[in-house]
């Protein structure tokens, strides 16, 4: 009976968190700039009324379906990470199934921005796959260390471990060198400057976002909010010790978010070959390098 | 105008609350006004936190912005711009130019008066007008929105017919923008 | 009679019948068409006589050939004839009024015929002689088909006549040494051997068959080779032709040799075979799947997959544990029908449009949805993404890496994961995506006949997605068969201790996202399909005489990264063995210089030069 | 007999030196009419080396005529034999190939072998 | 009871009645020729079961052996003279239309000649008639190299001659040596004789034999005729000089080497130089473009394995050569006939010319590509059987040497698929040439098609076939024949 609770008002409970993470990165943001900035609780009214929208447009089937893919896959993702009080799927699917259904959302995404046939939609997906390509390799390298570390490939038991060593176990502690690879990466995960060349609004008009208004950009908006905590959650999950209650989990989710939200307040944005080169040449080399320690 | 008003249920009265809170403006800058945007954004007038914030794409945005004159060239793509945002949408007319063709007003290629070829919401005289001035107009705007009056944009699916003439007879001819408002107007049932 | 006469009969009879009455359309159609279906009838009974054993009436070196029934080869013969009729379904259409349609279906069976013999044999000649009867029919048919065809069939062959060359050496070297070709007797004998010899006489196996399934160094005949004939036939080709070399590895490392034989080749004190072995298997997967992305030919590309997934297979197989292995037979047949699914809907764009060049297509999706469902669960599955089934079998050889310690080989089987989305997108966005050329307005879906065997190839695809264990029991018999461990298996996963996996709940929990996602979609208004020119392009008029959607160059940015580690060390290699071929052969060749007095002068230096070197025995 | 030159060394350095020149006409000369004679130089050297394998010091030649002579001082008569057919077959090799020769100096208009290589690699 | 002799008489009465009847028969000559070769095949095959069970030694004009002139037919012999009255009869009945022309009892004539020539060699047990019917041979072949009467066919036959007389010259010295050394020219006798000559001098003897025969057998370098000579003779008798004439020397030089000179020390440098000749063979025809030298290069490669496996120095070996010797006769002279009427047809001798010409000669083109399959050595071809029996030979062995000689021997194998796959694809893919190129008559095609019988049915027969050769190579190898004379 929890469990079924559970199932019902995780997705909120996380979608409200996300929508006020993303609210108060606005609000991080425009301080910074020395704004007064919008009300924390605006990407909710945004939501609201890209749902309200009177009229939508779509290209095809494909661009609705993707909307949905979007959403369903970063749900799914979202079930299988363990959250304080909360692993009752983690054990059907380990950190594997995870690497793997982080990507259906880019696929996604990927298909409908292909139907909607705009140029600079397709410029915008070509960029986030290469993106991909960057930053999901020395990700996933941290992945594949820490479950190589703990002889596990399930979360839980990764967060059992690292609370078991106390702060000294969590993983940024144990294995910095994994731990700051991750974090770069998290970075590019999460489409924060400087790897945000993908979205460039100024240069490629949203790109993939661009034929998606209305609605379309309504569900893009939860799926953001939801995905931006999901990743956070995992970083959190596997170098943070994992949380044990919902406080401690919320602060490690703002604190961590304010990290990468200061980098990307004083970041400009690399290009692509350059962001790809910068993953490959430096996050890569040391997650290879946190890997050997763990063998040797 | 007080029909209206009253018809409004009462989800329309939340949702016109909770919508004018968010608005996104895509800033169409052919003339010299768009120099006063970027003070309008930034940290001294700051207009984000009404909630407005500039988009790039016709299809997030709910605001169209024009700041200028108007060419035949560029109205063309004024008009592309306006059918592909998603309604409920709104025009701001921005300085003397869009009004009467201002300093213009002279000239065979300029257009002299906006809402013959598309409905305009709200001007913004001046030539041209100060940061202030536009956010003085923006919270008009969303006052009106409040007021479930912002309702200029159903004016382009019922009375389509003189828009269409009107800019027809602008351009020599049609123009393929492969959006058919009449369609539209029946399928979303605006009325 | 045993099943198996009856399959090699059919298969045989299949080519008699089509040479014989090569003017006539039924025989080619649906003659073969019912051919195939009793083969496939036929091999899919074979489990009732699995063990039995069937020998030829014959004798070659005075040992007695013939064929066996065990459970690796009736798993393998059931993906060998089911995958023929899907083709021979397929191809009623497909190959209508095309040229060398008699030749088309004579190979097909020839084929059929050849691997059948190979999978079923239970000895080395007999392997050979099938061995050999396969490659000779794929060159005939990879000869023809299109204007390329004939140089990269030849190149196809050199690597294949090599392999076969080097199986020859092998299959000779064990008669001697075992004085049997038998497979059994070969396997009893193993432990007698030094493990130098052992390790020589694996490497002589391992290399040829790795050249028939296009392991890295080996590889390149594969890509120019499968994409330059009919598609159908790649389909066929990269479906299975391919994995007959990986049978042949399996077979040859766990059945005959045997894992403990093979664990004792050391090297350096450290470094066993199975890790040599695993390290070429992951550049079989990262170099290939990057290479990919510079395609413009649909079928290249697909056909560079062909490749990379093959790194997949051979790297579950040297992790050598129960699941790695079980993951990399499971791959087997994962592989084969989300990539001929593929390669099927390729052929219908082939069919309607006459191309498959990347940088002509687009936009399909709306005059041929089902192609392009087809395409989407095959890419899914190719990516390796739940809930289709490739997913399945990928997470069992990572998890098998990463518990058994080779976080490298993992990490390179995440690249290759990595490169495959990105060029997997790139196939459907082009074909399938983004501007529809004007010129392909008035295309139509393919008709019904094309479109059953991919969507029968979806279902499998999702099906075994969701419940890998209908074939993890088969693979389950292979293992207990070769003496390997088993995978503790349900029919929705594996259940065992650290981390489960249960495709079941994922696949659910996938739906119920989709639909919880379906109903905020309903929240909104309704929407409206619009034309594709009604696209924002920076407010410019979009219209059919512009080609404006971006396709050409489509991974620019990461090319450029890729670009100065793409050193082309294999072609350059290839093209200066040819070049040393020719050049020696052309020095050769000017030793017959024409002038009768050398030639006079070539016998007295002879005669001089052999009193010089026999100058001990004079 | 020492000091004097035997018989049999002397057939067997004729032999040789006429094999060695017929050769060195082979290998050297490119006129094709020299090669012929070259191979005619060698042949009948062969020849005499067959001649001289027979060849036994002092005995008469094997005729019957005299019946006081005693088969064993006769030389052995089968290599003259041999060297009968082989001066015949020498003879027609000989022939063929001027035969042949005029026919293809008809053909070319040369009899050098080193412009006649219509035939390489 | 058949006599042997029969085989080496009637083809040489027939020549000689052939040359005196063709003033009034004309043409119609070559049916003569056919029935005398027709005698020939029945005579060779009902002699094989008696030799099987013993040699037979006939002795001629009633003078035994060491002093009189006699043959002697083992298994080996008596296979032999199957194979070239088997290939001599097909090759003549395909030269029934190949030939056209006035004066073709020449042709029939020479012709015979060489089957008789060729059958002395094999059967005679006298080194000095061996040495008569090596020169018949070579001579006949020398006018029938030449025989189309052009350029090319001159300039081939005379580098033959030449070549061919500095061989015999060599031949010469060697039965002058072994006289001097011996005083007797009876194989049997001799192979007892050599025992008490020193070795040194023997090896002498062998190498000026071997030098000389080479020559004929075309091993590397000696083989430098064979391209030009085997390219330009019309393609019945490119057929006939690479099917049988250069086995039948080489198997002479094998038989010296074995049975009368015993020398085995001298085998391994042989197979080195088989093994080279491999090479050189296949190398030389990588990038080749007329289709006879194709084939004639191709046939020094053959030669070379043929000599790699017969001087393994094992029966098994013999016994695959045997085999081998089979399979390229069979094969070979597929491709020269079917070669012949393609370039008859199409005027040209380079192969890039005969683009699509499946389409207009199916089945002759479908016998070119059985008889490639079967050199190449595909299974289920006699050519697979016979390279895997050697390979099975080589390894047996066991030593480093062999094994890398097999390595190099497929690295040929190899090349040789590389350049014949080129010209299969030009014959079948491409559009068809234009022009009136049509189908080769029956009389060519049936022939070819009973060589493509041999070796595509051959291995439904490989427990008989695996036995003659073996017997052969076991009289090869164990010296029964001599042995049993005395």
């Amino acid at each position: 009976m929890n469990t079924v609770l559970w199932i019902i008002f995780l997705p909120i409970i996380i979608f409200i968190i996300g929508t006020f993470m993303l609210g108060y990165s606005r609000k991080f943001i425009a301080r910074i700039e020395r704004r007064y900035g919008p009300p924390i609780q605006q990407v909710f009214y945004d939501i609201f009324k890209l749902m309200n929208k009177k009229t939508n447009i779509s290209h095809g089937w494909m661009h609705d379906i993707a909307i949905l893919m979007l959403l369903g896959g970063t749900l799914l993702t979202l079930y299988f990470i363990p959250v304080p009080g909360f692993h009752f799927f983690a054990q059907y699917g380990d950190m594997l199934v995870i690497m793997y259904i982080l990507l259906i959302p880019a696929l996604g995404m990927a298909l409908g921005v292909g139907e909607t046939a705009n140029p600079n939609g397709s410029i915008g997906i070509s960029r986030a796959l290469m993106m991909l390509a960057g930053y999901d390799i020395p990700f996933f390298l941290t992945f594949i260390g820490m479950a190589m570390l703990n002889q596990t490939t399930s979360m839980y038991e990764l967060i059992n471990i690292q609370q078991a060593g106390g702060f000294f176990g969590w993983g940024l502690i144990t294995n910095p060198l994994l731990g700051v690879a991750a974090l770069i990466a998290l970075q590019g995960m999460l489409g924060e400057k400087p790897f945000e060349v993908m979205v460039a609004p100024h240069e490629i008009a949203t790109g993939p976002m661009t034929e998606m208004g209305g609605k379309y950009l309504g569900i893009m908006m939860i799926q953001h909010a939801i995905a931006v905590v999901v990743e956070l959650t995992i970083y959190i999950n596997l170098f943070l010790g994992g949380a044990l209650n919902w406080f401690e989990y919320i602060i490690k989710l703002f604190v961590l978010f304010t990290v990468l939200l200061s980098v990307n307040a004083v970041f400009g944005r690399f290009r692509t070959d350059d962001a790809v080169r910068f993953m490959w040449k430096i996050p890569l080399p040391m997650a290879v390098i946190g890997v050997l320690f763990i063998i040797f | 105008m007080e029909e209206k008003l009253t018809q409004r249920s009462v989800w329309e009265k939340i949702s016109n609350k909770l919508s004018k809170r968010s608005l996104w403006m895509l800033h169409y800058c052919t003339g010299c006004g768009a120099i006063e945007l970027p003070p309008t954004m930034t940290a001294r007038f700051d207009m984000e936190r009404f909630g407005i914030s500039p988009m790039v794409t016709p299809r997030q945005a709910d605001i169209l912005l024009i700041t200028g004159y108007l060419s035949v060239k560029t109205l063309k793509r004024v008009v592309l711009t306006y059918e592909q945002m998603q309604a409920p949408k709104y025009v701001v007319g921005f300085g003397s130019c869009t009004i009467n063709g201002g300093m213009y007003w002279n000239s065979y290629s300029t257009m002299k008066c906006l809402d013959q070829y598309i409905p305009v919401e709200t001007y913004i005289a001046g030539c041209m007008p100060r940061p202030e001035a536009i956010i003085a107009s923006f919270n008009d705007l969303i006052a009106k929105i409040d007021r479930g009056e912002a309702n200029s944009w159903k004016d382009y699916y019922k009375n389509y017919d003189f828009y269409k003439a009107n800019q027809d007879r602008t351009f020599e001819g049609p123009i393929e923008t492969y959006n058919d408002i009449k369609a539209d107007a029946a399928m979303f049932n605006i009325k | 009679m045993s099943i198996v006469s009856g399959l090699l009969l059919i298969a045989l009879a299949g080519v008699i019948l089509n040479v014989l009455f090569y003017k006539s359309k039924i025989v080619q159609k649906y003659v073969s068409l019912l051919l195939f279906a009793v083969l496939a009838y036929l091999s899919f009974n074979m489990y009732k006589q699995v063990g039995s054993h069937f020998s030829i009436p014959f004798l070659i070196a005075g040992q007695s050939i013939g064929f066996t029934i065990t459970w690796l080869n009736y798993y393998f013969a059931l993906m060998i004839t089911g995958i023929t009729l899907l083709t021979a379904i397929f191809s009623l259409k497909y190959m209508e009024g095309k040229e060398g349609i008699v030749h088309y279906y004579t190979v097909l069976f020839m084929k059929t015929f050849g691997m059948l013999g190979v999978i079923l044999s239970s000895d080395l000649i007999t392997f050979f002689v099938f061995w050999e009867i396969m490659s000779w029919s794929t060159f005939s048919l990879m000869s023809t088909g299109g204007k390329e065809a004939p140089k990269s069939a030849l190149k196809y062959f050199i690597f294949a006549v090599t392999a076969s060359m080097i199986l020859m050496v092998g299959v000779v070297l064990s008669y001697s040494l075992f004085g049997s070709f038998d497979f059994a007797v070969i396997h009893s004998k193993i432990d007698s051997l030094s493990l130098p010899m052992t390790g020589f006489l694996l490497s002589i196996f391992i290399v040829s068959f790795s050249i028939e399934s296009a392991v890295f160094p080996m590889h390149s005949w594969l890509p120019e080779g499968y994409s330059n004939t009919f598609t159908t036939f790649t389909a066929y080709l990269t479906g299975i032709s391919t994995r007959i070399g990986i049978y042949g590895i399996i077979l040859f490392l766990f059945g005959i040799f045997g894992i403990q034989t093979v664990d004792k080749l050391v090297i350096l004190g450290k470094i066993n075979f199975r890790y040599i072995f695993g390290v070429f298997a992951a550049l079989t997967m990262i170099i290939p799947t990057f290479t990919a992305l510079y395609q413009h030919d649909a079928k290249k590309l697909i056909a560079w997959h062909s490749v990379g997934q093959g790194g997949y297979m051979l790297i579950g197989l040297a992790s050598a544990n129960a699941l790695g292995i079980s993951g990399g037979i499971l791959h087997i047949i994962n592989y084969l029908t989300y990539q001929v699914l593929i390669v099927f809907a390729i052929a219908s764009v082939e069919y309607r449009t006459g191309t498959t060049n990347l940088n002509k297509l687009g936009g399909l999706i709306k005059k041929m949805p089902v192609s392009y469902l087809a395409l989407l669960f095959g890419i899914i599955g190719l990516a390796g993404l739940p809930p289709m089934n490739g997913f399945v079998s990928k997470w069992f050889i990572y998890k098998a890496l990463i518990m058994s310690g080779y976080p490298f080989l993992a990490i390179a089987a995440v690249i290759g994961t990595i490169g495959t989305i990105l060029s997997v997108y790139k196939l459907i966005h082009n074909m399938f995506l983004g501007q529809l050329p004007e010129r392909y307005n008035d295309i139509k879906e393919v008709s019904f006949s094309m479109q059953l065997p991919m969507w029968i190839l979806m279902i499998v695809v999702f099906g075994l997605g969701v419940y890998p264990g209908l074939a993890m029991g088969l693979i389950a018999k292979i293992q207990t068969s070769l003496g390997l461990a088993v995978v503790p298996y349900s029919l929705h996963g594996i259940a065992s201790g650290s981390g489960q996996l249960n495709m079941l709940v994922i696949t659910a929990l996938f739906m119920g996202g989709l639909a919880v996602a379906w109903i905020i979609y309903l929240l909104g208004s309704r929407r409206k399909h619009v034309n594709q020119y009604n696209n924002y392009a920076g407010g410019h008029f979009l219209n059919k005489d512009v080609a404006y959607n971006f396709n050409y160059e489509f991974y620019a940015a990461i090319e450029h990264v890729i670009d100065p580690y793409r050193k082309k060390i294999i072609e350059r290699t290839e093209r200066g063995i040819i070049g040393l071929v020719d050049a020696v052969s052309e020095y050769v060749r000017r030793i017959y210089t024409g002038m009768i007095n050398t030639y006079a002068i070539y016998i007295l230096t002879a005669f001089v030069i052999t009193i010089i070197f026999l100058k001990e025995l004079i | 007999m020492s000091g004097v030159i035997s018989i049999s060394l002397v057939l067997n350095v004729a032999s040789s030196g006429l094999i060695l020149l017929g050769l060195y006409i082979i290998f050297t000369q490119k006129n094709l009419i020299k090669i012929v004679i070259g191979l005619g130089l060698a042949d009948t050297g062969v020849n005499v080396l067959l001649v001289s394998t027979g060849y036994i010091d002092g005995n008469t030649a094997p005729i019957f005529s005299n019946s006081a002579l005693n088969i064993s001082n006769m030389v052995d008569p089968v290599p003259q034999a041999l060297v009968l057919t082989s001066i015949v077959i020498g003879f027609g090799v000989s022939a063929l190939a001027l035969a042949l020769i005029i026919r293809l100096f008809e053909k070319t208009g040369t009899l050098d072998t080193s412009k006649i290589r219509g035939l390489k690699w | 009871m058949v006599n042997p002799i029969l085989l080496i008489i009637i083809p040489l009465g027939t020549a000689f009645l052939i040359s005196t009847v063709a003033g009034s028969l004309k043409n119609s000559t070559k049916y003569l020729a056919f029935l005398a070769l027709l005698a020939n095949v029945w005579i060779s095959i009902s002699l094989l079961p008696q030799v099987l069970k013993h040699p037979v030694n006939v002795i001629i004009a009633g003078i035994k052996p060491p002093l009189g002139i006699n043959l002697l037919v083992g298994p080996m012999g008596a296979i032999f003279s199957i194979i070239i009255s088997v290939a001599g009869i097909l090759v003549l009945l395909y030269s029934f239309k190949y030939i056209e022309g006035e004066g073709q009892s020449k042709y029939y004539t020479l012709f015979l000649l060489l089957i008789t020539g060729s059958q002395g060699m094999i059967l005679t047990g006298d080194i000095f008639n061996l040495f008569v019917f090596f020169e018949i041979l070579a001579i006949s072949s020398y006018i029938l190299v030449g025989y189309a009467g052009d350029r090319n066919g001159f300039e081939a036959a005379v580098k033959y001659l030449i070549l061919g007389s500095v061989g015999s010259v060599f031949i010469l010295v060697a039965v002058a040596l072994i006289y001097q050394e011996t005083g007797t020219l009876n194989m049997a006798d001799l192979a007892g004789k050599f025992a008490s000559v020193a070795s040194g001098k023997k090896m002498m003897i062998m190498l000026f034999f071997i030098t000389g025969m080479g020559v004929e057998a075309a091993i590397f370098p000696l083989n430098s005729w064979l391209p030009d000579a085997h390219s330009s003779a019309p393609s019945s008798i490119s057929a006939v000089l690479s099917g049988f004439v250069i086995e039948v020397a080489l198997i002479v030089i094998i038989k010296f080497v074995y049975s009368i000179f015993a020398m085995t020390e001298i085998l391994q440098y042989l197979s080195l130089v088989g093994v080279i000749t491999l090479l050189v063979g296949e190398f030389a025809a990588f990038n080749q473009g007329n289709i006879k030298r194709v084939l004639a290069y191709s046939s020094i490669g053959q030669i070379g394995l043929i000599l790699f496996a017969m001087t393994l120095n094992s029966e098994a070996g013999l016994s695959a050569g045997m085999m081998q010797v089979v399979n390229h006769t069979a094969s070979k002279s597929i491709l020269f006939l079917v070669a012949g009427y393609m370039i008859k047809m199409t005027g040209s001798y380079q192969f890039t010319d005969y683009k699509g010409i499946a389409k207009k000669m199916p089945v002759s083109s479908f016998l070119f590509v059985l008889g490639v399959l079967s050199l190449i050595g595909v299974p289920p071809f006699l050519g697979f059987f016979s390279k895997l029996n050697i390979i099975i030979a080589a390894l047996a062995v066991g030593n480093t040497f062999n094994t890398v000689m097999v390595f190099l021997i497929l690295l040929g194998t190899i090349i040789e698929s590389v350049y014949f796959l080129k010209i299969l694809q030009i014959f079948y893919i491409g559009d068809p040439i234009k022009g009136g190129v049509k189908e080769a008559p029956f009389t060519a095609v049936f022939p070819i098609a009973i060589f493509a019988v041999v070796i595509l049915l051959g291995f439904l027969v490989l427990p008989e076939i695996n036995i003659y050769a073996g017997s052969a190579a076991a009289e090869l190898f164990t010296k029964i024949q001599i042995t049993q004379v005395f």
